[in-house]
């Protein structure tokens, strides 16, 4: 792969809400890939690293609302891991492949529609950049 | 336990820069523990280096193994073969386990993906504080437990430094409670500050004499 | 010749010292103008050892000149920087050149100073700094080897009376008296009620101890608050600050001598202690304004 | 041998369109392990159901992939199909070819359609069984609290058979029952006489919980009476702890005292059957500090509604907020204003002071734009509501989280209203939000509700060991029970010897953190496994 988005997307939350913008017909690029998790506290660093190693050209993973994770700290332990991916990556050189971690609610497809412009902005402006 | 953390990537691509097939090795005792050097940052760190090495297209291959105490000759053995496939070995153990790996495998470079740095315990999740210095001449029977050989920035015996900041905290870190303020706090509970009025001489900073060793009496 | 401080000690009513910074680099001449514009002024003359862990021109070799030129030092030594070895050996110099004055100091962290990266050493801690002081004073080191020659020297060492939490501090102040000293320096002194009590607390562990109350020179409001924030120990109260604020432009370190003469003459009159240890960091020219000021 | 694995294409009654399902079909019978495909358009209905469980026995399939709609929607269905063919239902997957890719893009969507299926043939090759296991509650219920939702919570768990220990801190059961009653019209000693007659209740008073430990369905809880301690159990544990107030004249830097009093204490002089001097003119003033004002507010308008008809005082009311959102509070408003009380409205916090015995109240009136300057002869002081005193202790013990007010559990929009982070543990009342009376009912039913679908059936169906431990990897370093949000997993002594982590079935809610955190990689989450999840990454773009 070189051009798709991989997402990690929390069942309480990010998943429905891409399943809602599926039924609300709101298109968006086809490079996304979904992998349904339980929590977005099940994702870590080296789901991500994999993920970039395999030539994903972003990872987003997307849990619920600050505050309202279905397992109290997931949200705020992925954004943690996020953060921490991204050092990881910076200190090997890879600073072109941009990571996010974002919060949704199950019912903000349009959220979810946003989140993933704003990515492929990023791939589009840190390709451009190289 | 011991406490370590990892060396800068830069230091570790410069070290492992001629090679192109790696095992990178965790230990499964006191730097899993602390989050430095087990299974799971093995995986990280190999991951990290074939993905710098590929976008340098110069790709390196990665073996990953972690023994349960790379300390332990016996137990370290157990990587031969896979020490005998690559050309050398980025080791997450502390520097105790890189020497034992070194002494097993002398034909192969050994390299050290971490600083050892104290021995200590968590303070909270994800924490750790040091405790101990391995000084060979323990105090904590006379300072309530605490010892300010490490846990006062200066190591001092009889009493805290002039620097103590307002409300007993230490001079280099206000978040820090100043050690012996906590000695004093600690013993005054127990009643026993008469052990912080003793004078204490200056310490053998000898009696552990270097290189350390330690022959135990039973057989 | 500068009397000796030990007998100015036991024979003068107000004992005065004050104390000179060493300079960056090998330029003395400033330091000497310093030297000979107080050596008279005061009874002793402090150098600092690499004060706040920035490295400077040695305490030893300050000393030295004072003694060349006609002045009483008082030698600074700290733990930080010299094990055990070094600091007997420097010591047993000193005393062959007529250095005959010690102050024995904990030092500050290295962490405070301009060489971060340095090793630590605090071999010893101040307390066990003054006992090696007796033990040299008995013809022996350290080890308990006869010296050749042995050594007389007179012994202090420092206090924060300001200190919060105090505990501790006295625990510590305590054991250095318990090790006997001739003198104490302290820490800045700002507010006069809080040093008569510790005053009267030393009193009542020992009587023999000159106590010399230090005085800082404050330069400005400015430097006041950040000492209150920043510099352990010392606590300047609020109505000084006010003082210096509202000293009109260009005046506040005037107003700094001014309130320094009066703390001085204060704790002369009202016979608090044995005598200041005037520290104008950076600023020695303005110690005889200082003393001009407390009316000595 | 290769499993075997069984993939069902479906177009959803013909709501995919942008499918070329028969060269899907082609690429997806190339896929490694599949063995056979099958194109349908109705397969969650009864016929696409039955015609799968047959292919599923006829082709000896093991394991399927169903590309279709959301999981969200059918995955339960098709369970149970794996399940009737006496396949493990665990060994199943979907691939979400509906809502994320047909219907989520424009133009021809079949090789993505297929990369999801082979991301699911992926994932599922990896799959390992996981059984299901029953396991047995204990019956009995905790509820701790001696108001009105602890007593009425009580009564309906006896009602629907469940036997309940309703254990107070305090000698006497009614909490602050008896400060509403007249509101309510409830009749405090009734409902005491109530649950002290009901067999299925028993009562302990004067009585502390001083430890919990286990899991839903199984709680042991250390209670305390005097000097004694003693253990029991509980399949479920409720707290309704209630709520106290705090009277905070520190906000005006005043002090409670003959002119500036707190609601209790005018409630009191209400009560009373006659006073000294009945007071002119009195000011209320609340809602000062924030906007959790509901129940501040109903205490504010029955008393200046009282004054009124009692004594005929003047009343003004400086607030910043009337919240009326609860059940009749917009007619009793209404009600109070038709009286004549004044209200004024105020962005910045009035200034207060006293004046020849009197107290002075100057507010800016946002409703005026003036500035007003009254004086009354007496002031009753705003009353905040605050966590219970041994709130913080309990959720020490409990290992539950408190909100950022000290209340447990009003935040958390998935365990809204009453439920927790650990199963079996519920908190209704004033101990979780600032709640009026009705809104305390509802969580009295919300509560018995899932009390009862809780321990009603007598037992549980869990899934067995889909998140375990390796005992021989796991390094003891208690990082998976620090970070376990719902308290499930605990030390275990394994032969005597090593101490290792094991994760509760019953307790463990399948999130997945401690498989992410564990530094020795010794937590397996079975279906989301470190190797499940690379497999469906490997998958991606290949094609």
């Amino acid at each position: 792969m070189n051009k798709e988005i991989v997402a990690f997307c929390c069942e309480h939350s990010a998943y429905p809400a891409a399943d809602l913008a599926g039924k609300q017909r709101l298109c968006y690029p086809q490079n996304l890939r979904i992998i349904r998790v339980p929590c977005a506290g099940r994702i870590d660093a080296i789901h991500i690293l994999k993920a970039f190693e395999k030539g994903a050209a972003a990872v987003l993973v997307l849990g619920c609302e600050d505050g309202a994770c279905h397992h109290i700290t997931g949200n705020t332990r992925a954004k943690e891991r996020v953060k921490y991916s991204e050092m990881l990556l910076k200190e090997v050189g890879i600073d072109n492949r941009p990571v996010g971690m974002f919060n949704l609610a199950p019912n903000e497809p349009h959220k979810f529609i946003r989140v993933l412009n704003e990515m492929n902005k990023r791939i589009k402006e840190s390709r451009e950049a190289k | 336990m011991i406490i370590a953390e990892r060396k800068p990537m830069e230091e570790i691509k410069q070290m492992i820069a001629p090679y192109n097939k790696l095992l990178v090795a965790g230990c499964g005792t006191c730097v899993t523990v602390c989050w430095v050097g087990g299974e799971k940052e093995v995986g990280i760190l190999a991951s990290q280096l074939r993905l710098a090495r590929s976008a340098e297209g110069n790709e390196i291959s990665t073996l990953e193994a972690t023994v349960e105490r790379q300390c332990e000759k016996e137990m370290t053995a157990e990587l031969k073969d896979k020490v005998a496939e690559v050309e050398a070995v980025l080791s997450l153990a502390c520097g105790s386990g890189v020497q034992t790996m070194a002494e097993l495998f002398e034909d192969k470079p050994i390299f050290p993906a971490v600083n050892t740095t104290f021995i200590g315990m968590p303070e909270k999740e994800g924490l750790w504080v040091e405790m101990c210095g391995a000084c060979g001449d323990c105090f904590l029977d006379r300072t309530g437990g605490i010892c300010p050989m490490v846990r006062c920035a200066k190591g001092l015996l009889n009493g805290p430094c002039g620097g103590t900041r307002k409300g007993g905290k230490c001079e280099i870190d206000p978040e820090k409670d100043c050690a012996w303020e906590i000695i004093y706090r600690w013993l005054e509970k127990q009643g026993r500050l008469d052990l912080m009025r003793k004078y204490y001489e200056p310490k053998n900073y000898r009696a552990v004499k270097r290189p350390g060793k330690v022959q135990a009496m039973q057989a | 010749m500068a009397r000796p401080f030990r007998e100015t000690l036991k024979t003068k009513d107000f004992i005065v010292t004050a104390e000179a910074g060493p300079v960056k680099g090998s330029n003395v001449t400033k330091m000497i103008e310093h030297i000979d514009l107080l050596k008279d002024k005061v009874d002793g003359l402090n150098v600092t050892d690499n004060q706040s862990s920035v490295m400077r021109y040695p305490s030893l070799g300050t000393c030295l000149l004072i003694k060349e030129h006609g002045g009483e030092p008082i030698l600074q030594i700290t733990c930080r920087d010299r094990n055990r070895l070094a600091i007997q050996a420097d010591l047993l110099f000193a005393y062959s050149r007529g250095i005959n004055n010690v102050l024995c100091l904990t030092g500050d962290s290295i962490d405070v100073g301009d060489h971060r990266e340095a090793k630590p050493v605090f071999d010893l801690d101040s307390v066990q700094l003054i006992h090696l002081l007796h033990t040299l004073n008995s013809g022996k080191d350290m080890a308990g080897n006869e010296l050749d020659g042995g050594v007389d020297f007179c012994i202090g060492a420092c206090a924060t009376p300001s200190a919060d939490p105090i505990e501790p501090q006295l625990i510590k102040f305590e054991k250095k008296l318990d090790a006997k000293l001739d003198f104490i320096q302290t820490q800045a002194v700002y507010d006069l009620d809080e040093f008569k009590r510790f005053m009267e607390h030393s009193r009542k562990m020992n009587q023999k101890t000159k106590i010399l109350a230090g005085i800082v020179l404050l330069v400005g409001a400015k430097m006041a608050t950040y000492m209150n924030e920043n510099v352990p120990g010392i606590f300047v109260p609020q109505y000084l600050i006010d003082e210096l604020a509202q000293a009109p432009k260009g005046t506040a370190l005037s107003k700094g001598i001014e309130i320094a003469g009066r703390l001085i003459s204060q704790v002369k009159e009202e016979k608090i202690c044995d005598g200041v240890h005037i520290m104008a960091i950076g600023r020695e020219e303005k110690v005889p304004e200082i003393l001009e000021a407390a009316g000595l | 041998m290769e499993t075997k694995i069984g993939v069902f294409i479906c177009n959803c009654g013909g709501s995919i369109k942008n499918i070329n399902f028969d060269a899907a079909r082609e690429k997806v019978a190339k896929i490694p392990s599949v063995t056979c495909v099958n194109l349908s358009s109705n397969l969650c209905l009864g016929e696409g159901k039955e015609k799968m469980l047959s292919y599923i026995k006829e082709e000896n399939i093991e394991r399927v992939v169903v590309a279709a709609c959301s999981p969200e929607l059918k995955e339960h269905i098709f369970r149970q199909v794996l399940e009737g063919a006496g396949l493990n239902g665990h060994f199943f997957s979907m691939a979400n070819i509906r809502e994320q890719c047909s219907w989520a893009h424009e133009g021809d969507v079949t090789v993505k359609a297929v990369e999801l299926i082979k991301m699911a043939v992926n994932r599922i090759r990896l799959l390992q069984p996981v059984e299901k296991k029953e396991l047995s509650v204990n019956k009995e219920v905790l509820v701790v609290g001696g108001g009105f939702p602890a007593i009425s919570s009580a009564l309906q768990f006896s009602r629907i058979g469940l036997r309940t220990t309703l254990l107070e801190k305090k000698p006497n059961l009614g909490g602050k029952l008896r400060e509403i009653e007249g509101f309510y019209s409830l009749e405090t000693s009734s409902m005491i006489g109530a649950v002290e007659e009901d067999e299925n209740i028993e009562i302990l008073t004067s009585t502390e919980v001083v430890g919990v430990e286990g899991k839903i369905g199984d709680f042991t809880v250390r209670i305390r009476k005097g000097a004694e301690e003693i253990l029991r159990n509980f399949g479920a544990i409720v707290f309704a702890t209630g709520y106290e107030t705090e009277v905070s004249p520190q906000d005006f830097q005043l002090k409670l005292g003959i002119n500036i009093i707190s609601q209790e204490r005018l409630a009191q002089m209400l009560q009373a059957s006659s006073v000294e001097r009945k007071p002119e003119s009195v000011g209320f003033i609340y809602d000062v500090s924030d906007e959790n004002s509901r129940l501040p507010t109903l205490a504010t308008l029955n008393n200046a509604l009282t004054l009124k008809e009692r004594w005929g005082s003047e009343v003004y009311v400086f607030c910043k907020n009337v919240k009326v959102d609860s059940e009749g509070v917009e007619k009793l408003y209404r009600e109070v204003r038709e009286h004549g009380v004044m209200f004024l409205k105020f962005d910045e916090k009035p200034r207060i002071s006293a004046e020849d015995g009197r107290v002075k109240i100057e507010a800016k009136d946002i409703l005026l734009g003036e500035d007003v300057t009254l004086t009354c002869d007496l002031l009753v002081a705003e009353e905040k509501l605050v966590p219970a005193e041994e709130t913080e202790a309990l959720s020490t013990l409990l290992n539950i989280r408190t909100d950022s007010r000290g209340f447990y559990q009003d935040e958390n929009v998935h365990l809204y209203p009453v439920s927790s982070e650990r199963g079996g543990i519920f908190f209704i009342g004033g101990c979780r939000s600032d709640l009026d009376f009705q809104r305390a009912l509802v969580d009295v039913s919300s509560v018995v509700m899932g009390v009862y679908k809780l321990l009603s059936p007598g037992k549980i169906l869990v899934e067995a060991e889909r998140v375990k431990v390796d005992r021989q990897k796991c390094r003891t370093c208690l990082t998976c029970i620090r970070v376990c949000p719902h308290s499930a997993i605990q030390l275990v002594r394994v032969d005597n010897e090593k101490e290792v982590a094991e994760i509760s079935d019953l307790a463990c809610d399948g999130c997945g953190i401690c498989a992410a955190i564990c530094p020795a990689k010794a937590i397996n989450f079975e279906g989301y496994s470190d190797e499940q999840i690379v497999a469906q990454i490997e998958a991606i773009g290949a094609s």
